[in-house]
């Protein structure tokens, strides 16, 4: 059964994923015809470590409903040393949105390579389940735009 | 037990075996100590399961002459598992009343002075419900 | 050193001096084996199906009572081992064995695995040592040639029971070696002897223990050594083969020990 | 930036691919809904001259400004868009793709949800088109060299074929000698050439070739850089042996004392001294001492090879060497190695002699190997009558035992083993245990047949499960003919596994190094499976042979071949275009923290002063530079910099958030 079918609450997703790795990886899912649901848009950015803290809090502000980033695998980013970078900033970022309301499940870092489009199918499988699970977002506001 | 499933669908749902992934090399039945003793052999099982013919693996002898040793599982390059099929099979018999392959009253003929507990428990765990 | 002990049905009964053996050696060798108070039946074999529950609740009840004392669980049948290893695995790995289990058992705290589950060899390999293990032997069994058995399951499946290689095993052999004795190795050693068939079907038992004997004693060895009192049952139905003399490991390691006719004696 | 855009959208139909599944008429009319938008059409396939043509036409009639394609992925097409684009007059940077079939119509089945989805992606990608500006790129120079990582026919080929084209080329092989696996191999498959005989013209032609040099018993150490322009540091390891001096009269090795190490030529099946050439034919042919096992080296006691060389060529005291060589693109030919056998026991590897792996057979058959070409059981050096080859060991094996794909060359190199047994030794019986027979390839299928239709070899269609020692020395394997339904009980003298290859161990460190991806087998990845397959996703890095997939000698040749013409095409150039979407920063928010600078793994960033005019205020500050000849693109100093002055052009802070902004909507 596909999770479609399961779930009538259909979350947005963001997912950002890195140029040389996992962008291509859902590329070959695509071209493998390995789905996953209509939830997840991809955007595409050279690097895991192009993605500032600041564009995953914009996309919880406007109600995303989940925020993945996929990189390269450890040791194999193509600019060395990127995703480590995105590792640490997310560690953070991550634990600061849990305790801002915004569950750990709505949230995730993976490491799919350009090769792994069975990874990337499953992984957004697995994660639009999790985000779904968990039901509508609370929505991030930015203080200083209220009145 | 899922009723309204067909024999086949539960044989795959209580071994949790995957009979599509099996390549058909055979490494199985070349492992399989009781192969000689078995009408529908082990490399068999998937086909009988894919083909939707569950009637003739219940009923084959084979479902008694497994012993549950492991190898086919231990060596099987696709994780398919035909060990844990056939006594998903030999469950959907034992769980039907009547259909025993052991009867208590059979057992007196069977005992010796030398014959472990261990051995009656298992033999009941896998010839009975 | 505590450990739990589960003895199982059979070394209460038929294999009584296996048990004896096994605790008299454990005290020379300075550990302790307490067994787990009202123990259940392990059932004898796994349950394989996916959706098999209450035949497991007996392990896990034994696995719960280690857990509840701090101790690792030490089993000596290689049948008991299979079963509470596996379960144990299940408990710890599958999520919807670990819940249901859990719902009827009704425990204070769940149960989620655990607890260490050692079979007697590995406490010898890996908490005693075989180096140490040797220094205790009063009375080496020099110059006696023997075959160990595996059987199926102590080593099989071998990415769960994690025991040994599964194909061309050592440790007992290196039991063997500790011991003092000369260990001979042999193909057939982690083939089936035919488990439960031979309640009823004691013809095919005997065809695979001939094989096994055959092999055995072709390489020289004396006598063979099991973990498993259904294996050496089946063993003894041999017939037009070699008729090996067959041992538990633990009556050698009483002997080698020193221990052996206290045991008797008592 | 600040213009309003005048963007015109492109619905590719892509025939049925994106067609079938997706609105595409729903997704034009729902883009000129979109701010800037003032054409959308669609159109069967947009790549096509006719589809490139409609944009040139839509940009001239509406005086378009930017562009926005839903179409393929942009890693299939970006570049054929830019380039209509830019022929139209517009910079090509005002182009954006909307993967609408690989991330859409090719994995969703309902037409409404992937329609639906594909608006949105057509919407994020017109929000980042808005805020596109004109980019330029820049220049870099080509170093006109290469670098080949193997020695072995891979390498061997491709360098041979880059010095031809008048390019020099250093070949890097971390053994004493270049020739690779081929070197082991007897005869090769469908012709039965000998190895050796078409390997060592090719390894002389590569040792005495101008353009070519060969650092052998070295590896590479670091690689900095990019394409065009790498940076290679080059271990060379103490042969312990002047390379200038030595006369490879090969007196060292016969008279050297320690003589008990495993021949790693012979794959351990035999002994080769502490101070060796690896084989008769090994260029160059100049001895090493393996350091680990020279009695001189343990003790300091000894020294024969140094008191025995006429030439004076043996050197206790060389070190290491580091050099650092520049090169314009770099070939990976880093080759296979046959994966360990410890984890499938049930065929008795490490039990009997006897069983043997297929390329320890081919020493065993080799004139120069252990036994001398004569083919017997090396437990005890008879004959042997009956043979069983196992085919498929370790491979199509999807257990963490083995590797879940096919080794491709095993069916073959069986077969070749199984014809030249039965033709030089009649009496043997060989039987061989396959799954399936795989022989696509010219001749291959008829080599097939021949060996088992005029040499009488016994194919069996099953398995093997064990292989058991016996006590008189045989082996009984027990098996499945799964035609006849039958499970086999044969003895055999000597067992052959045919054994899985796996990329050499050390590839993960160059892929590291090189930034190149690999797959989860250590294959190292192609930038399209079929369309770039000698090409590694990195610019100026490329693949041949094994180390890019399962393959035999032929097509490593052709790959070897075709990865050269790759490297050449780049060697060519007198210039690169690089990447224009760099990093920069705005003087007035930098405020030279260094930040960025620490984070740049390109060393891309310095800093200089400058006066700068903040709002009537005139003063020199302290301002991030970006070099862009350096800088490739990764971004990771705009999320650093504390104060949002650092920004990637081409992936800017306010694009992104744009296309966030879009779905999210």
């Amino acid at each position: 059964m596909s999770i479609e079918a399961k779930h009538k609450f259909k979350p947005k997703i963001v997912a950002f994923c890195c140029n040389w790795c996992s962008y291509a990886g859902a590329d070959l899912a695509g071209s493998s015809r390995l789905g996953y649901p209509a939830d997840v848009k991809i955007i595409r950015v050279p690097c895991s470590c192009r993605v500032n803290p600041m564009f995953i809090l914009r996309a919880f502000e406007k109600g995303a409903d989940g925020v993945i980033l996929c990189g390269c695998h450890p040791g194999d980013c193509h600019y060395s040393t990127g995703n480590y970078y995105a590792r640490r900033r997310m560690t953070l970022l991550f634990s600061m949105l849990d305790f801002l309301g915004v569950e750990n499940g709505r949230t995730r870092v993976e490491w799919v390579s350009a090769a792994e489009g069975v990874k990337f199918s499953t992984t957004m499988n697995e994660f639009v389940e999790k985000v779904a699970s968990l039901g509508e977002n609370v929505r991030l506001g930015d203080l200083r735009c209220r009145n | 037990m899922s009723y309204g499933k067909s024999q086949a669908e539960q044989i795959r749902e209580i071994s949790g075996v995957n009979p599509h992934k099996c390549m058909k090399c055979g490494k199985c039945s070349a492992s399989c100590p009781s192969f000689n003793e078995m009408d529908i052999k082990p490399h068999q099982f998937v086909s009988y399961v894919l083909n939707d013919d569950a009637e003739a693996l219940v009923n084959s002898k084979s479902l008694w002459k497994c012993l549950s040793c492991f190898a086919c599982i231990e060596r099987c390059p696709r994780d398919v598992k035909p060990g844990k099929l056939i006594d998903g099979a030999r469950q959907t018999v034992v769980r039907q009343r009547g259909a025993d392959y052991l009867m208590p009253e059979e057992i007196p003929e069977h005992l010796d002075p030398k014959l472990p507990q261990q051995l009656l428990v298992s033999a009941f765990r896998r010839y009975r419900r | 050193m505590k450990y739990s002990y589960y003895p199982g049905c059979t070394l209460k009964t038929k294999a009584k001096e296996m048990d004896a053996y096994a605790r008299a050696s454990a005290e020379a060798l300075g550990f302790e084996l307490e067994e787990i108070v009202d123990w259940q039946c392990c059932g004898g074999v796994y349950p394989l199906g996916t959706d098999e529950i209450a035949s497991k609740l007996s392990s896990v009840r034994a696995l719960d009572a280690a857990k509840e004392k701090g101790q690792d669980l030490v089993t000596l049948c290689s049948a008991c081992h299979h079963v509470i290893k596996r379960v144990n695995d299940d408990m710890k790995n599958v999520d919807d064995i670990q819940t249901r289990a859990n719902n009827y058992m009704e425990l204070d705290v769940p149960y989620k695995g655990e607890t260490e589950v050692l079979h007697y060899l590995e406490v010898l390999r890996d908490r005693i040592g075989f180096e140490a293990l040797k220094e205790k032997i009063v009375n080496p069994l020099k110059g006696r040639k023997i075959g160990a058995y595996y059987g199926c399951l102590l080593l099989r499946p071998s990415g769960l029971m994690a025991f040994d290689n599964p194909e061309n095993p050592s440790i007992i052999e290196d039991f063997i070696r500790a011991i003092g004795a000369e260990p001979v190795v042999y193909p057939y050693r982690n083939e089936c002897c035919g488990g439960y068939i031979s309640l009823k079907e004691k013809d095919l038992a005997r065809n695979m223990t001939a094989n096994i004997m055959d092999s055995a004693a072709g390489f020289g060895a004396e006598a063979l050594i099991t973990a498993c009192p259904l294996c050496l049952y089946n063993l003894g139905l041999s017939q037009n083969a070699a008729r090996l003399p067959v041992y538990y490991f633990t009556a050698l390691l009483a002997e080698a020990l020193g221990v052996k006719e206290e045991v008797l004696a008592s | 930036m600040s213009r309003v855009q005048r963007i015109g959208v492109f619905v590719c139909h892509c025939g049925s691919n994106i067609a079938a599944t997706v609105d595409v008429a729903k997704v034009a009319e729902m883009a000129l809904l979109e701010p800037g938008v003032v054409h959308a059409e669609e159109y069967q396939y947009m790549c096509s001259e006719a589809g490139q043509a409609k944009i040139a036409e839509a940009v001239k009639d509406k005086g378009l400004t930017g562009i926005v394609v839903c179409s393929c992925s942009p890693r299939m097409h970006e570049t054929t868009f830019r380039n209509a684009a830019e022929r139209a007059g517009l910079n090509p940077f005002m182009v954006e793709i909307a993967n609408i079939r690989e991330h859409c119509s090719w994995i969703h089945k309902d037409k409404t949800e992937a329609t639906k989805k594909a608006v949105i992606l057509a919407r994020a990608a017109i929000a980042k088109v808005n805020l596109n500006a004109p980019l330029k790129e820049g220049e870099s120079r080509v170093t006109k060299r290469a670098l080949v990582i193997g020695g072995g026919i891979a390498g061997i080929q491709t360098a041979l074929d880059i010095a031809e084209a008048g390019y020099p080329v250093d070949i890097v092989e971390k053994t004493p000698s270049i020739g690779g696996r081929m070197s082991q191999l007897d005869k090769t498959f469908p012709t039965l050439d000998c190895s050796a005989c078409i390997l060592t013209p090719k390894m002389v032609e590569a040792s005495a070739h101008e353009n070519i040099r060969i650092h052998t018993y070295s590896e590479v150490e670091q690689v900095s850089g990019f394409v065009g322009d790498f940076t290679v540091d080059i271990r060379k390891k103490a042969r312990s042996v002047n390379m200038e001096k030595c006369t490879g009269c090969g007196v060292c090795s016969e008279k050297c004392p320690a003589k008990r190490n495993a021949s790693e030529f012979n794959r351990g099946l035999n002994n080769r001294s502490a101070i060796y050439t690896p084989f008769a034919q090994a260029i160059p042919n100049v001895p090493v001492i393996d350091r680990e096992n020279c009695i001189k080296f343990k003790t300091g006691k000894c020294g024969i090879c140094a008191k025995v060389c006429q030439a004076g060529a043996v050197d206790y005291e060389q070190k290491d060497e580091i050099i650092t060589e520049k090169y314009g693109a770099i070939v990976a030919a880093t080759g296979f190695d046959t994966i360990k056998l410890d984890d499938f026991d049930e065929y008795a590897y490490s039990q009997s002699k006897d069983v043997i792996t297929s390329l320890e057979l081919e020493r065993v058959m080799n004139a120069a190997g252990p036994t001398g070409g004569h083919l017997e059981r090396l437990s005890d050096g008879k004959e042997p009558k009956n043979i069983v080859f196992i085919q498929c060991v370790g491979s199509r094996d999807v257990t963490c035992r083995g590797k879940g794909y096919c080794s491709k060359i095993c069916c073959m190199y069986t077969a070749k083993h199984a014809m030249l047994i039965r033709d030089k030794y009649p009496d043997v019986n060989v039987a061989v245990f396959y799954i399936d027979v795989r022989t696509p390839g010219k001749n291959f299928d008829e080599f097939y047949r021949r060996a088992a239709e005029e040499y009488g070899v016994n194919y069996v269609k099953g398995q093997v499960g064990k292989v058991a020692p016996q006590p008189d020395g045989s082996l009984l394997v027990q098996g499945v003919d799964l035609l006849d339904n039958k499970q086999i009980r044969t003895k055999a003298d000597m067992v052959v596994l045919a054994t899985a290859i796996e990329p050499e161990a050390g590839v993960r460190k160059i892929a590291t190094m090189l930034t190149a991806s690999i797959d989860n087998n250590n294959f190292l990845t192609e930038a399209h499976p079929k369309l770039r397959p000698v090409e590694s996703p990195t610019a100026g890095v490329f693949l041949s042979g094994v180390c890019q997939g399962p393959k035999d000698i032929p097509e490593t040749v052709a790959q070897a071949g075709a990865a050269a013409v790759k490297a050449i095409g780049l060697l060519a150039k007198d210039k690169l275009l690089t990447n224009p979407c760099t990093a920069k920063a705005d003087e007035l928010l930098c405020n030279g923290c260094s930040a960025c600078e620490n984070v740049c793994p390109y060393g891309a960033i310095t800093y200089e002063s400058r006066e700068v005019n903040d709002h009537g205020i005139r003063e020199v500050r302290r301002i991030a530079a970006v070099n862009n000849a350096l800088c490739q693109g990764c971004g990771a100093c705009t999320v650093t910099c504390p104060s949002g002055a650092m920004d990637l052009q081409g992936f800017s802070n306010r694009q992104i958030i744009a296309e966030v902004d879009a779905i999210c909507r």
